[in-house]
């Protein structure tokens, strides 16, 4: 019953390239129809998840289950149905037309391509008169992309994955392409998983978010990650201290790794300092930005301390509480406790 | 067979000096058996026939074909015609051989180190130059400074022989297209004819059949006899390179 | 000197005046040199996308091997082909010798390892992208060759032309296989060994035109294949 | 088919008995070769470059004439270098005729346009982007050319090999140019030849055995340069 | 006097690919030590742009005066002071390490390497004993982005010009870069333009913006495009109609080229609509973002129109008075006059 809903299950994943583990996920399900938002630093692993879950290669270790079986590369189920917009999209060396039903030749799929083209170059808002006819390289980089995307789009993929499909885009094609790709979820029931940088966009389209950092996930999205090194203090406090002085407690056993994260929900804002237990971290900061997460109604708030980031989730009525707008002097609060190591 | 056809091997001599042109049309037409050849050195010749790759040879290296017969992949060794070698040389003759024996020519080429072109090639015009040093009572020579091998075809021999101002032995043949190659006027002139060793005397062999069943004994046979009439005999006698009688028929 | 500008004139001639001779030598050299293109282009493709695509334990040896075969000597070519296809040889009984198909055999020989590492090196070149694009657009291994060998045709035209240069120039194999019978299997490369060892230069000038004039008139044809 | 068999026994004795014969024409080969592949390198490099890189308006032009080149049947080429340096004509004076020097020069116009077209079709393949970088990093003209170069290695190796096997197993420039003198200017192709027709096929076989490990051994030692 | 402190006139630049006109800027300069922001939307031209101000090409028409004098491609003085970062960074087919000095050594300045090395690393935050060895290859989308940036940063040119830096790297890193991009101005009075489709971004480090649109250049900085068709009324008017149902209505001759531009300056927000004359345009839509513009301390704010974005900018003051957070409803206000046409 359980399984039968899940697109994507991933038991045990090892990827190395070398001797360097890049990518350790001891347990990930992807539903089906479900649009799954990848959060994570360079580097951090999601371009390589991504090539797995299009079955572009094979994990060092580790299975996964497509539709509750496993499946390798090359095989017909997936080359069919699971697609992969690349992080560098690359063109063939023919005509914006013929790189757009390149995917549907395969699949000796070939009528009414004119009008299907058409369709995809218009979902990323491109026009059909003016760039079809172009060769590979007459176009300038967002419209490559573009590009790109619509000959994915036109495949009508069971599971659609994206990798920064937005990097080089302008803002009202960022647009077209959430509404492509909640549209491709509605209507044939795509699976999508997505990873951007783009983190107000990310929000926008995604029912879910997963954090990457150095190869580990984390199922409830956007975190504040804080990279050591730490001081240690009475054996069992670790320290941080910022540039302008002020410093980051933790609790935690002596870490290897050192790394600290703290989830957002964990943290709460105000504008002055309070009185509290010595476990009580209190940093001035400067609210950045505050983005609409259009699901929720909630708002998205970014403070800077100092160099460090930290995000946060607020509602209205907080805001209008605390009369609060970029630029304005808060102090976010969370205790040492609530911390994970990684 | 339906289609009567002979392959035969040559010597690249017979198909230079152009003697196969002018003789094969009046075979094939007086016989109707179509002959295609491939002129190679004699030792690919003889290589061939001994392979079964063609059905008749026609050589110019009488020891070697006695030694092809005796192994078993030739018969009927048949002497058709002749023609003969001479040595050849700068005008001015720096090792001064004009007019002697060929003995003595060979002699002196040696004591005075003058330049003397070798094929090199074990064809029977090389097979030749080997006996006549032999019978000059010299060690073969290799290796000296004096002694150039070309490992080439006669032309090409002469052609060295020229630009290095050097001696060479040609069969007549050769000589005669040399010469005319260069308007009359060649550089390297005859020295050293007549003498009896000198002569070049070419035979048509055929195949085993023991050796080469599917060879066309038959025809190969046919051949044979027919260089050896009487009339072939006139046509070769009365054959002429740029003016020049250059074969002597002798079958017998 | 004079023989090149003689050899200029003649090569004029024979073609003007439709020489037979000369006119078989090229039908012929045509024949043999198509064929052996189309079959070491065929066979070579194929293989050079393997050795070029797929990383493998040998890789590095087997490029070794193949750029050591691009130096077999046509002699030698020929030599092992008559070895197989004399009287006395395993498919003597078939009479390839001194027929143009025993040609085409050897020069299939000939040209397959330049079409291969030529083939290979320009695919090793090819960019990761274009590898992962196509797969994950769910091209087959069959689509997955086709679309990489036309992603680099300037490379595999390059490959082609390189083969046939050395195909139609090369005399070993057809002086050994086909025995430059005159009519049959003379090619224009031995009908110029031939009229060179005559020491008919200019003739053997002229034939060499001839057959850069083939050479030139195929590589045209081919030019719009060519990027603009 | 025995020949072959014992041509393969034959060319094991040959070099370990250290026939001096065989032994100087292995060092003559490696000489000239050696000597014309350092000339048609160092000229067909740049002259690839500049074809392979820039666009100008007979470029398309300028490619079919190269491709033709690659048809140079080698006899005509050593006729052509054969009037030059022969007695009569124009550079007679430099005594170049049957000499090594004059061999090494018939093959570097051998290897020129291999080396020229192969090079011209690689660059021709590389980014645009790679190109708009190194101008944007402050390349000058000699940088760009040697970066290029250097990023596209495999490929000029390539047309490296690919000019080596040519000119490690032509006959017919060494033959007319060089004469096949020998212990003087036989190369391992002419002795080939000779063997061969003087019908002594195993020894035909036998020395391009030879000449195959001599290419063996050299690629062996540039396979260093290949990508891992 | 003027001329002195100016890097860049360009006078009557027009550009074109084929028969194609990408680029027509009739005047525009550049001042020494300034830093540039180039905005706008996938093929308005902001990559031809930085290509010629590279002088990696040469205009079809026009002159571009560098330090006062028209300077031509790979004449020394570019060569060694000015420098591009493409859009596609490319790095050569060498260790990270080798890639990073290329450029150094192209300059015969050898001294030091690895020290500077691992500074320029530094700056782009990745570390010198884990990336200097690597492969061209061996890098993340993200981090081969840096890597380029690095291999720009040591040069340490008179201009930088920098198109999409940040399109594919981290938001840490984004910041990293700016400061980087900051230090050079500061500390080698570096020339920069910046390209980029990340607005909060581009605002936090640009001096001043240039829009671009079609080739065309508006150096007010970032403006609010309303594309036709328009539909025609009364002669006079045009009129967009939106998929709401809300209309927008606009004066000016009848346009062949129906492009609307219409200044950020000139839209006020509201939480009511006013009575007014009919020329005003009264659009009710869905405050969307809000990002601090650090230098002025104003906010730039986003607000939705069905499926129009308009930016304008905003002071805490007024975010205040109206109790302004992202997801609340407010009113748009501007006049139909107020509009360029191009
Ligand atoms: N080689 C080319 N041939 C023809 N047209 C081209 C070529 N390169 C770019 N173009 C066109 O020129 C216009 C400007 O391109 P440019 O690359 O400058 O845009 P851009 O502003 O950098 O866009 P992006 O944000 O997508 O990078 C675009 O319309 C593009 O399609
Ligand atoms: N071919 C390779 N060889 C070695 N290491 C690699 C290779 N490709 C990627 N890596 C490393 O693997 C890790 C994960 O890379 P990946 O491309 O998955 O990151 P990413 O999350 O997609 O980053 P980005 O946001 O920069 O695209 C990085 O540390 C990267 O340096
Ligand atoms: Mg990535
Ligand atoms: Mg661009």
């Amino acid at each position: 019953m359980t399984k039968i809903n899940l697109t994507y299950h991933l038991k045990n994943i090892r990827h190395y390239y070398g001797n360097t583990k890049v990518l350790d996920i001891e347990d990930l399900k992807i539903e089906k129809g479900s649009i799954t938002g990848l959060i994570g630093p360079n580097g951090s692993g999601k371009t390589t998840l991504l090539k797995l879950l299009a079955f572009a290669g094979r994990p060092t270790a580790g299975n996964i289950l497509y539709n509750g079986r496993q499946e390798f590369p090359f095989s017909p189920t997936i080359r069919s149905k699971v697609t992969l917009l690349t992080q560098k999209p690359y063109l063939l060396k023919r005509t914006v037309f013929e790189n757009i039903v390149y995917g549907l030749k395969i699949r000796k799929d070939k009528e009414y391509l004119e009008t299907r083209v058409k369709k995809a170059l218009s979902t990323v808002g491109l026009d059909y008169q003016d760039f079809a006819p172009r060769k590979w390289h007459e176009l300038s980089g967002g419209e490559a992309q573009r590009v790109a995307m619509a000959a994915r789009l036109i495949l009508k993929p069971e599971v659609l994955l994206l990798d920064e499909p937005i990097a080089s885009v302008d803002a009202k094609s960022a647009k077209l392409i959430r509404e492509a790709s909640l549209k491709a979820r509605d209507t044939w029931g795509t699976t999508l998983v997505i990873a951007s940088h783009d983190l107000q966009w990310l929000y926008s389209i995604s029912d879910r978010q997963l954090s990457l950092f150095k190869g580990n996930i984390f199922s409830t999205g956007i975190e504040n990650i804080i990279t050591g090194p730490f001081e240690k203090i009475n054996g069992e406090s670790l320290v941080k201290t910022l540039g302008d002085g002020q410093a980051i407690t933790l609790k935690g056993p002596a870490p290897k790794v050192c790394t600290a994260v703290i989830k957002k929900d964990s943290i709460s804002i105000d504008l002055k300092k309070q009185a509290g237990d010595s476990g009580l971290n209190q940093l001035s900061g400067l609210l950045a930005s505050m983005l609409l997460e259009k699901k929720s109604g909630h708002i998205m708030a970014t403070v800077s301390i100092h160099d460090l980031s930290f995000v946060l989730r607020l509602t209205p009525d907080k805001i209008s509480r605390l009369n609060l707008y970029p630029g304005k002097k808060v102090i976010l609060r969370f205790h040492s406790n609530e911390v994970e190591w990684i | 067979a339906g289609n009567k056809s002979l392959m035969m091997a040559t010597t690249t001599s017979t198909d230079n000096t152009g003697l196969l042109d002018y003789l094969i049309p009046h075979f094939e037409k007086e016989t109707g058996i179509s002959l295609k050849w491939t002129a190679t050195g004699t030792g690919k010749a003889l290589k061939l026939g001994q392979n079964c790759d063609v059905d008749v040879l026609l050589v110019h290296a009488p020891p070697a074909e006695k030694k092809f017969i005796a192994k078993g992949y030739g018969k009927d060794r048949r002497q058709v015609m002749y023609n003969d070698f001479v040595i050849i040389g700068p005008g001015n003759d720096p090792a001064g051989i004009k007019g002697k024996s060929i003995s003595d020519a060979l002699s002196a080429i040696k004591n005075k180190q003058a330049i003397f072109m070798s094929r090199g090639d074990d064809s029977g015009t090389n097979k030749k130059e080997k006996i006549l040093w032999k019978n000059a009572g010299i060690q073969q020579p290799d290796k000296e400074k004096w002694y150039v091998q070309t490992g080439q075809g006669m032309l090409a021999t002469i052609n060295i022989a020229q630009e290095r101002n050097g001696y060479t032995m040609t069969d007549r043949g050769t000589y005669i297209k040399y010469q005319s190659q260069k308007g009359g006027i060649a550089p390297l002139k005859i020295l050293v004819e007549g003498d009896k060793i000198l002569l070049n005397q070419y035979s048509v062999l055929t195949l085993d059949p023991k050796n080469c069943p599917n060879a066309k004994y038959d025809l190969a046979l046919k051949f044979s006899n027919w260089m050896a009439s009487q009339s072939t005999q006139n046509l070769i006698r009365d054959f002429r390179l740029l003016g020049k009688k250059l074969f002597t028929p002798n079958a017998k | 000197m004079d023989f090149i500008v003689a050899g200029f004139i003649k090569a004029i001639e024979l073609l003007v005046s439709g020489d037979s001779s000369t006119w078989t030598a090229v039908l012929a050299t045509l024949q043999v040199s198509t064929c052996s293109m189309l079959l070491s282009i065929g066979a070579g493709l194929p293989c050079g996308f393997v050795i070029g695509y797929f990383d493998f334990k040998y890789k590095k040896h087997v490029r070794t091997l193949l750029d050591t075969l691009l130096a077999l000597p046509t002699v030698f070519i020929g030599l092992a082909v008559y070895a197989f296809i004399s009287h006395q040889g395993p498919l003597g009984e078939m009479g390839l010798l001194f027929t143009l198909t025993g040609i085409a055999i050897g020069q299939t020989i000939l040209a397959f390892p330049i079409v291969t590492a030529i083939t290979a090196s320009t695919i090793e070149n090819i960019d990761q992208d274009l590898k992962l694009t196509l797969v994950t657009l769910g091209a087959g291994k069959r689509h997955i060759i086709a679309t990489c060998l036309w992603e680099v045709r300037y490379g595999i035209l390059a490959a082609a032309v390189t083969a046939y240069g050395r195909v139609l120039t090369e005399v070993g194999i057809s002086m050994m296989v086909g025995g430059n019978i005159k009519y049959q299997t003379r090619t224009v490369t031995t009908a110029i060994a031939l009229e060179t060892s005559k020491g008919l230069f200019a003739d053997g000038i002229a034939l060499g035109i001839v057959l850069i004039m083939i050479a030139f008139i195929v590589n045209l044809s081919l030019s719009f294949l060519r990027r603009q």
